[in-house]
């Protein structure tokens, strides 16, 4: 596990339907994988005080963002038995009904998979340094906190 | 000592800067902030985290000149 | 909920990562959505006394099938606040490394997905009559009993 | 009455057909197994359920005429 380093997880703008399809057929020569999950994150059309959301513009810092994304790696590899795990998140503008968070973890059986997945989720959710700013339709904005 | 602080989000909007450095004689992180709410007053009001060096510390922390980073509420996924 | 028909779950042979990719794609028009959990069931290349299983075949008694996944649809939707479900299963051969269950969920929030794709996949699991023949290389077979 | 019959997976191989019709006057399951297993011997070692009109059925059920079917254990996903 030590020769694993902190990656780039984050991708200009919203993460492609294509880029998963794409993600999934690399993993068909890995035979060994009985179990994928997959979570997605997708930007919703609130509507707040009669005004919708059309995008989300994010920021990140970006450094201790790619680190804590390495630690939340480090932590889950160690916790279960995965065969591999994908992170990656969006940058920069992504409209309602895109994706902007792709979380991807394999494993021969199933059981270790949901588990996996739904901890990773939450540590991305409570621990990474991604600041999310609401567009309105008048290019009014307000800022979102995750819950 | 100078100290390098990074801005983000709703909070980099009040200080309408994304990276200053600051000139800081005292020691503690506490210190700091009082420093930063007389220039900008509107942050006393925000919910903020500080990082030292990418690591979150604690209003008591003693800084140590490494960079700072004022981190509003998380909204990753 | 009363206007569900049974739907034909079965796909012949594997279920293709582009087919994944355009199922996702589909979504994006649901701006109601912030997450999506899927689960893929993938062939294994298990080694059983030095022969590796080269591919599944894949039977059922459809009928009672499409009944069983519909009643766990419904059963689903009346535990779990979800904006839309989708199940396929592979018929015919799946050769090692494909994917042969897709089960998608989608709703407002994540917790509620992570629940639900579980229930889903145990669901379906123990209680759907699909029968999984483990085609050797040496093409000897064994028939495969989930755990 | 005739009895429609449907076997799957590992018990279609044992039985070498996926249907049949039988010819059976009692009333229970048991009663049917019974006559199953002397027609084919090896059923006995081997784990079934069994459905009657797509639902699973206890071995006291009484027939009623509509589709069986021995379904050996599940393997979906």
């Amino acid at each position: 596990m030590k020769d694993r380093k902190p990656k780039n997880v984050f991708r200009q703008g919203a993460i492609s339907s294509e880029f998963i399809g794409e993600s999934i057929a690399k993993h068909q020569t890995k035979t060994s994988i009985g179990a994928h999950n997959i979570f997605l994150g997708q930007v919703r059309a609130d509507k707040i005080n009669d005004k919708e959301v059309v995008a989300i513009e994010y920021t990140a810092y970006e450094d201790m963002a790619n680190a804590k994304f390495h630690e939340i790696r480090e932590a889950t590899f160690e916790q279960f038995e995965l065969t591999c795990m994908h992170i990656y998140h969006s940058i920069g503008t992504v409209k309602a009904g895109e994706i902007c968070l792709f979380v991807f973890v394999s494993s021969p059986h199933r059981k270790v998979v949901f588990e996996a997945l739904e901890y990773i989720v939450e540590e991305i959710k409570a621990h990474v340094p991604v600041f999310g700013k609401e567009i309105f339709e008048d290019e009014s904005h307000q800022w979102k906190v995750n819950n | 000592m100078n100290i390098s602080i990074k801005y983000f989000g709703l909070i980099a909007e009040i200080t309408q800067c994304a990276h200053e450095t600051l000139i800081f004689s005292e020691s503690s992180l506490n210190e700091l902030l009082a420093q930063l709410y007389i220039k900008y007053p509107r942050l006393k009001e925000k919910e903020f985290q500080v990082a030292q060096d990418q690591e979150l510390i604690s209003k008591e922390t003693v800084l140590t000149g490494k960079e700072l980073a004022l981190l509003p509420p998380f909204a990753g996924g």
